[in-house]
């Protein structure tokens, strides 16, 4: 199922996983996923609660402590880095959960998403960028990022995660707990980011949503890849329709 | 029969006949001596640090009454200090339940400062009390001829056999409780408070129990302190350093929450603290602290579950593998 | 400032460093000698516990040099003449500032090392707790420490070189009222205050009880806890008292705490030090010219006996201080009484440290050129001297048959 | 209804400023099943931990068998019939399964025969064959059936079942929903949270639906699929079709 | 007046006290350590203090930066040789291997330094400024300031660099500040060196009117664990509230009690802090 590595750049993917495992403890999560974006692609991961999705998001960001296989992002071999580096690169990754710093203000959190890039002078240009796409923000600029409400919280979460200027950006769960129309909101935002030409791998509970959003899918069931195949032509697949779709 | 309770028939045969080959008024009797009489209080202090995994960092307190009471009672009414020791102990415990109330709440670092500050409460009232206590310049007890009943010897051998009678039966305390009901409610506490709860477990009602125990028995073996120094003052038994932390270190060193921790605790810290003394104080003040200081980050970062838990762990494999 | 870093620093951290090269040889090997050279039949094992680490540390460093400087010179002098010129070899063992330590460490010295007396071991708390072991053990305990509780428990083997605490608290204030009087004031109202410690509370004790029989009226009397962070509320008590001279009772940091907060509020009134850190060479350069006219009670000093404390002033760079001083005359009195016996016996010691009038060695820098044991085993020929800094120095100003120059009163 | 084992009236709950339940109101029969769904946040947790008694009521009444219940600790929540598993299952993790089991009988229990119950307990759920695994060490599926016979344990008369399907593949799934029905043929009440959509509509009698900490419906699983309100707040447009 | 006086000499050692313990905070704030050898590095920073004005002739105040400086270095050096190692370990594990660390600084301090008590002398240490019956200790004063300022760094620091802001980041979210970029061990290591070494140059900016000896550390570390625990354990603005909560309890309790009780006046009102507002007087802003 793993896509053949490219020697050449221009058909390299942007981000190619292959034959990963991974896991905490003492047993693997994962039991050789590979997985690829490529440049400016809308790609999700599906599954249950415990199948590995985050686990393999985490991978990528390095923060999962046992790993083999192989992880490229661009030309660069992840594999070999530690996490703090991993931004640097142009990887965004919004956390499940959100993990906003709650005792900031808004604006101190999204300013901190740039820490990757901070001497670029486009950081300002940025942060309006980010007000724009969601304005409520703009409203509570100074608030306490942990006094929010989900929505908002989520809202600050991917707008920290913009402020980097990623060339992939990773959302895990970002509507997880969410009212339906905040959800539908961010779900827009994500769109906007796309068309603005940012490859975004997102794992997403909501089977339905992330593929009415997302142009290609993988779906993992006990650390191992079992599908994976155009949004559409999963929709339509009577085994995610069953056990994801509820129908 | 179970591999440990072999172990711990062989351990008390050999402390039981030791003593005789030793001068009964020497040195080394006196360090076993010690060293029995801290397992002791470890042990004590592992009913709330080992099972209900509260960090005492004041068990000083329950000590310092114990030590204080009996000899009060004995310097004041002339009482026998078996009686002292029982009228502490009750103190000890009525104290401990006092001391529960507002820490019953906290956890981790929070209950460790919180109790730390109780047992400077109490050193603080020592010495601003001469009247009761003598204050900062100490107590002493009166000189008395050997006598079982007021619990004085010239020699070291009998407090010897005093000590390793205490430390055997705050052990089977320890056992005792760790293998009963209270035990597997403690042990649930300490995992886990809310699910225990939610399954019947009285948290706040176990929780104090465990500190009574504790505060009680430790209060006892502050009498046993006194009876065997003769003097002491409020540093000595209310110190933060030289009780609170003390046995609690070597709970932790030797295994937090296991009966067999405390004991190879004790009998590791102690006589190195005695070896790194004869050894190296006569030379440079410091040398022998500054060594003891290094030797015990080096088994934190070495072994930061104990020394017992390598052979627990052991012993759990074998278990499990007997079970199947 | 440069001239006094110059002086004071790099000196002071001498003698450390010249330790701590010892540090191989010495240390490790102090044990094993000691044993060994028993064995042959040859030294005196003389027993030292000391806080050679922790809060009291300086002073127990302090009053191991004193022993060590009188150990020389016995040894260098042929030891000790009625058992053939056998040296003294001294055990020592650090007690911390621990009693419970100082007890274990008192019984292993006589155990182990086979000790015929110990020395030590400066705080009352761990001489206390060492007595306990030493008493039961039959074997001498010669000390410095002044709480009243060395000797006032009917034990045998505990000699008290030094006047007791509540002594020291009257002498304290019937000296200074003394002092007052010369100088035309009449002494009525004084101020006490005082660290929370043994030392402390019995020190203060003694001037209370003085000030009763007195009528001398106390306008304030406070107690203040060990290691205080701020003294500024007691001087701000003291400056509404009205007292016409005040009594402090401290070791050295409260010490300086406090002159130094007196003269920031311009509170003159004369300073009577109960011992402490009032008498040591840091108090005067902590202080520098703040420390002139301080008074301090004391009970032993260095300019009694010039010609033997020079030594240690030449060794050590300062002068000898009481404590080492004290501990210097306890070795001494103790070979005096090895040398009167005719054996190294712990008994026979006991026994003539009991009799004996001791006039030989150090015991000449002591009040009344001698030392004398009652059964109680206190040391009766002990009185306390009033000492003042004037210059840079601490000289005695009294009892006026003591003193080598006059007080100065600056009330 | 009379016969209802838990009534819950009126019940509210704060934490600081936080509305995080707002005058829920629902009853249960005996022997019934029922489903409480709803967004995350919507306030299940909260509601579970305020009948148990870990999270103080802030206003409003709980009557377990007609007695009232609010404000009581859980421990004696648990004593008079009421219990629950938890979400992200907090099992004892370095105590055997067996001992995890056992804290739950000891309720009502000496030692000795709290072991034997502890044991039947495990065989009812399966774990007859890990009884002296250590928790930690267990599988996701193996936990949650583990919280499941302790809560059993405990001899309680209503369950509160929180997504305990949540780590399950479909067999797995089918297993432990054999066993609920099974629970209740033993005459237990139960509710259960549940992401599950799937399962909620088979194994439910009835389904409370909240959202923003309030009841927005309630209903048999066929009405509450169609509820309107419900739709929108909680199915998503999806369902509609 | 009486009152007046002691509540302005409250405020001035207040000040102190809250600079000394920041560091305690702000240890505990990134990394969830209670650093029971927090007190050896305020030692450490006065002996540095004392050598820099007996060496070199520097004024304390003055010496207290190159304290800082020493100690900051040392502390990196500490946190990523020891505590790093325990950063995942049980809490007891954590406590005690500060402990052991307490017991090294202090000992290696007396082998390195001796016994002696230490004091500097400067022009100014036995004067003060006179407002009518109110008197200011310049030391005290002189205490204070540096604090404010070392105070207003910091806060400075944290609020207004990528440095700090990343540091308080690490401390709310480690796992987050990584996907920002942030490398948190580095972050720990310059927290525990800015923490130990504040509480230094706080050591050498008392130097004026303190005495500096191996032991002197556990004149305050009871102290200071009070002063965190009453403004929140991790808030570095606690610290500062419960740093003049102390100086000012210990001056005006000192009128109604003896002087002698005022830490139990000061461990009675930990304890009721602790029982009733664990998260400190301050509430959760950190």
């Amino acid at each position: 199922m793993s896509a053949p590595v490219a020697t050449s750049p221009g058909t390299e993917p942007l981000l190619s996983v292959e034959e990963l495992h991974a896991g905490y403890d003492a047993a693997d999560v994962l039991h050789g996923v590979s997985v690829t974006v490529g440049m400016g692609e809308f790609v999700c991961v599906l599954g249950a609660n415990t199948a590995g999705k985050s686990t393999l998001l985490r991978s990528v960001s390095r923060l999962v402590p046992r790993s083999r296989g192989r992880i490229r992002f661009a030309g660069t071999d992840l594999m070999a880095l530690p996490s703090h580096a991993v931004p640097g690169l142009g990887i965004a990754h919004v956390p499940e959960g959100r993990h906003v710093f709650p005792d900031m203000t808004v604006e101190e959190n999204l300013r901190l998403g740039a820490f990757a890039v901070r001497h670029d002078p486009a950081i300002s240009g940025r942060f309006d960028g980010v007000l724009r796409l969601f304005p409520r923000l703009a409203e509570r600029r100074r608030q306490r990022a942990g006094t929010l409400s989900g929505g908002e919280q989520q809202m600050v979460a991917v707008g920290r995660a913009l402020m980097l200027g990623p060339r992939l950006l990773i959302l895990d769960e970002p509507s997880h707990g969410l009212a339906p129309i905040v959800v539908d909101e961010l779900h827009r935002a994500f769109l906007d980011i796309h068309a603005g030409g940012t490859a975004i791998l997102l794992v997403e509970q909501n089977t339905a949503l992330a593929l009415s959003v997302a142009s290609r899918g993988y779906v993992l069931e006990s650390g191992r890849v079992v599908l994976a195949d155009t949004a559409d032509a999963l929709a339509d697949n009577p085994r995610v329709r069953e056990a994801y779709l509820g129908i | 029969m179970r591999p440990s309770l072999v172990l711990a028939a062989v351990a008390l045969t050999v402390a039981a006949l030791l003593p005789l080959t030793l001068d009964p008024a020497g040195y080394l009797i006196r360090v076993l001596t010690v060293t029995l009489l801290f397992a002791a209080m470890s042990q004590a202090w592992n009913i709330v640090g080992g099972l209900a995994n509260q960090m005492s960092l004041g068990h000083a307190a329950f000590f310092g009454i114990g030590a204080y009471t009996s000899t009060i009672l004995l310097v004041n009414y002339g009482l026998s200090p078996w009686i002292g020791m029982l009228a502490g102990a009750a103190l000890g415990a009525a104290f401990a339940a006092l001391v529960s109330v507002p820490t019953m709440g906290l956890r981790g670092h929070y209950f460790a400062l919180a109790t730390l500050a109780f047992g400077e409460v109490m050193r603080v009232i020592a010495n601003s009390w001469p009247s009761l206590t003598g204050g900062p310049a100490g107590i002493s007890v009166p000189f008395a001829p050997d006598s079982l009943l007021m619990l004085q010897f010239k020699s070291t051998l009998p407090y010897y056999y005093l000590m390793l009678a205490a430390l055997v039966l705050v052990t089977a305390v320890f056992v005792v409780t760790k293998a009963g009901a209270l035990g597997y409610r403690l042990r649930a506490v300490k995992e886990n408070p809310d699910a225990a709860e939610v399954v019947g477990v009285d948290t706040a009602r176990v929780k104090t129990i465990a500190a009574v125990m504790s505060g009680g028995i430790m209060a006892a073996l502050g009498t046993a302190y006194a009876q065997f120094t003769f003097f002491f003052d409020p540093e000595t038994v209310f110190g933060l350093g030289p009780i609170s932390i003390r046995v609690a270190l070597i709970a932790i060193l030797g295994g937090i929450g296991t009966a067999a921790g405390p004991i190879v605790g004790a009998f590791v810290i102690i006589p190195l603290e005695e070896l790194a003394n004869s050894w190296l104080s006569a030379g440079t003040a410091g040398l022998s602290q500054l060594v003891y200081g290094i030797l015990l980050m080096l088994i934190i970062l070495v072994q930061p579950r104990g020394l017992v838990a390598p052979v627990e762990a052991l012993a759990a494999r074998w278990r499990t593998r007997r079970a199947r | 400032m440069d001239k006094r870093s110059d002086h004071r620093g790099p000196r002071l951290l001498r003698p450390t460093r010249r330790a701590a090269l010892q540090l191989g040889g010495a240390a490790v090997a102090m044990p094993f000698i000691a044993r060994l050279a028993y064995a042959q039949k040859g030294p005196v094992n003389v027993g030292v516990v000391l806080p050679l680490s922790g809060a009291n540390a300086q002073f127990g460093v302090n009053s191991l040099r004193g022993i060590e400087l009188a150990a020389e010179q016995i040894n260098k002098a042929g030891g000790i003449k009625a058992l053939g010129g056998a040296p003294i070899n001294l055990v020592v063992a650090d007690s911390t500032s621990t009693p419970t330590t100082a007890a274990t460490v008192g019984q292993r010295l006589i155990t182990q090392n086979s000790v015929v007396a110990i020395l030590g071991a400066y705080a009352s708390s761990l001489s206390i707790a060492l007595s306990e072991v030493t008493e039961r053990r039959d074997i001498p305990l010669l000390t410095m420490s002044f709480s009243d509780q060395i000797t006032s428990r009917g034990f045998k083997n505990i000699f008290q070189v030094v006047a007791k605490a509540s002594t020291l608290g009257r002498a304290q204030l019937t000296e200074t009222a003394e002092i007052a009087k010369d100088a035309g004031q009449t002494l009525q109202r004084v101020a006490i205050m005082y660290e929370d410690t043994a030392y402390g509370t019995s020190q203060a004790a003694g001037i209370r009880e003085t000030a009763k029989q007195t009528g001398i009226t106390i306008v304030m009397d406070e107690a203040y806890p060990l290691g205080i962070t701020d003294v500024t509320p007691l001087i701000n008590k003291l400056r509404g008292a009205d007292a016409q001279a005040v009594f402090p009772a401290s070791y050295l940091n409260d010490g300086l705490q406090i002159i130094r907060s007196m003269r920031q509020q311009r509170i003159g009134i004369p300073v009577i030090g109960g011992a402490g850190g009032y008498i040591i060479p840091d108090f005067k350069q902590g202080l520098g010219e703040f420390a002139e006219g301080v008074l301090s009670i004391a009970p032993g000093s260095h300019d009694l006996a010039p010609e033997l404390t020079a030594e240690f002033r030449q060794r050590h760079g300062y002068f000898m201080t009481h404590e080492a001083l004290e501990h210097a005359v306890c070795l001494s009195v103790l070979v005096q009484a090895i040398e009167t016996s005719g054996k190294a016996d712990p008994a026979a010691i006991r026994d003539t440290l009991h009799t004996t009038r001791f006039d030989q060695g150090w015991a000449k820098a002591m009040t009344g050129g001698a030392v004398k044991f009652d059964q109680t085993g206190l040391n009766t020929l002990s009185e306390p001297l009033m000492v003042q800094w004037q210059g840079d120095d601490l000289v005695t100003v009294g009892p006026s048959k003591y003193a080598k120059k006059k007080p100065i009163w600056t009330a | 209804m009379t016969d209802a084992v838990l009534a819950v009236a009126n019940l509210s709950k704060q934490f600081g400023g936080l509305q995080a339940l707002r005058d829920v109101s629902f009853t249960v029969a005996a022997g019934e099943i029922l489903g409480l769904i709803g967004p995350n946040g919507a306030g299940k947790t909260t509601l579970f931990n305020t009948l148990v008694g870990i999270h103080k009521v802030s206003a409003g009444s709980i009557r377990l068998e007609g007695r009232e219940i609010a404000g009581r600790k859980p421990h004696r929540i648990a004593a008079l019939g009421l219990t629950k598993t938890f979400q992200n299952v907090a099992l004892f993790m370095d105590m055997s399964v067996l001992d995890n089991v056992l804290v739950g009988a000891l309720l009502r229990q000496d030692l000795r025969s709290a072991r034997v119950t502890a044991a039947a307990c495990l065989d009812r759920v399966g774990l007859g064959a890990v009884l002296h695994k250590r928790a930690g060490d267990l599988s996701f599926p193996e936990r949650a059936r583990v919280e499941l016979a302790r809560a059993l344990a405990t001899g309680p008369r209503v369950i509160l079942l929180d997504e305990v399907m949540a780590a399950l593949n479909a067999v797995e799934m089918d297993a432990i929903m054999g066993l609920i029905r099974s629970l209740r043929a033993d005459g237990l009440t139960i509710i259960v949270v549940e992401h599950h959509m799937r399962a909620i509509m088979t194994l439910c009698d009835r389904i409370v639906v909240l959202n923003f900490g309030q009841k927005i419906a309630e209903g048999s699983p066929a009405a509450i699929a169609r509820d309107p309100q419900v739709v929108r707040a909680y199915l998503g447009r999806e369902y509609q079709a | 007046m009486v009152v007046i006086q002691a509540l302005v000499d409250g405020i001035l050692i207040g000040g102190v006290y809250a600079v000394v313990s920041i560091g305690l905070t702000l240890v505990f704030g990134v990394m969830g350590i209670v650093n029971f050898a927090q007190a050896e590095f305020l030692m450490l920073g006065m002996f540095v203090g004392y050598l820099a004005w007996a060496w070199l002739g520097l004024d304390p105040l003055i010496g207290s930066v190159i304290a800082f400086a020493v100690v900051f270095a040392l502390g990196c050096v500490v946190q990523h040789t020891l505590i790093r190692r325990v950063l995942r370990a049980p809490p007891v594990a954590q406590i005690f291997l500060t402990v052991g660390l307490l017991i090294v600084i202090e000992n290696a301090a007396l082998l390195g330094f001796g016994s002696q008590f230490r004091s500097v002398t400067t022009p100014y240490q036995t004067s003060a400024l006179r407002l009518g019956d109110l008197f200011i200790s310049v030391p005290y004063l002189a205490a204070f300031l540096m604090s404010v300022v070392s105070g207003l760094a910091l806060w400075l620091f944290m609020n207004r660099s990528w440095y700090g802001r990343a540091m308080r980041a690490t401390a709310q979210d480690g796992m987050a500040a990584s996907l920002m970029g942030i490398d948190a061990d580095r972050m720990r290591r310059i927290a525990f060196g800015l923490g130990v070494g504040l509480t230094a140059f706080g050591g050498a900016v008392i130097l004026p009117y303190f005495t500096v000896h191996p032991t002197v550390g556990a004149q305050f570390v009871v102290l200071m664990f009070t002063v965190v625990v009453l403004g929140g354990l991790g808030s570095v603005a606690g610290a500062i509230v419960g740093g003049q909560a102390v100086g000012i309890i210990q001056s005006l309790s000192a009128m109604a009690f003896p002087v002698q009780l005022q830490n139990l006046v000061l461990f009675l009102v930990f304890i009721t802090v602790l029982a009733l507002r664990p998260q400190g007087l301050v509430g959760g802003a950190r």
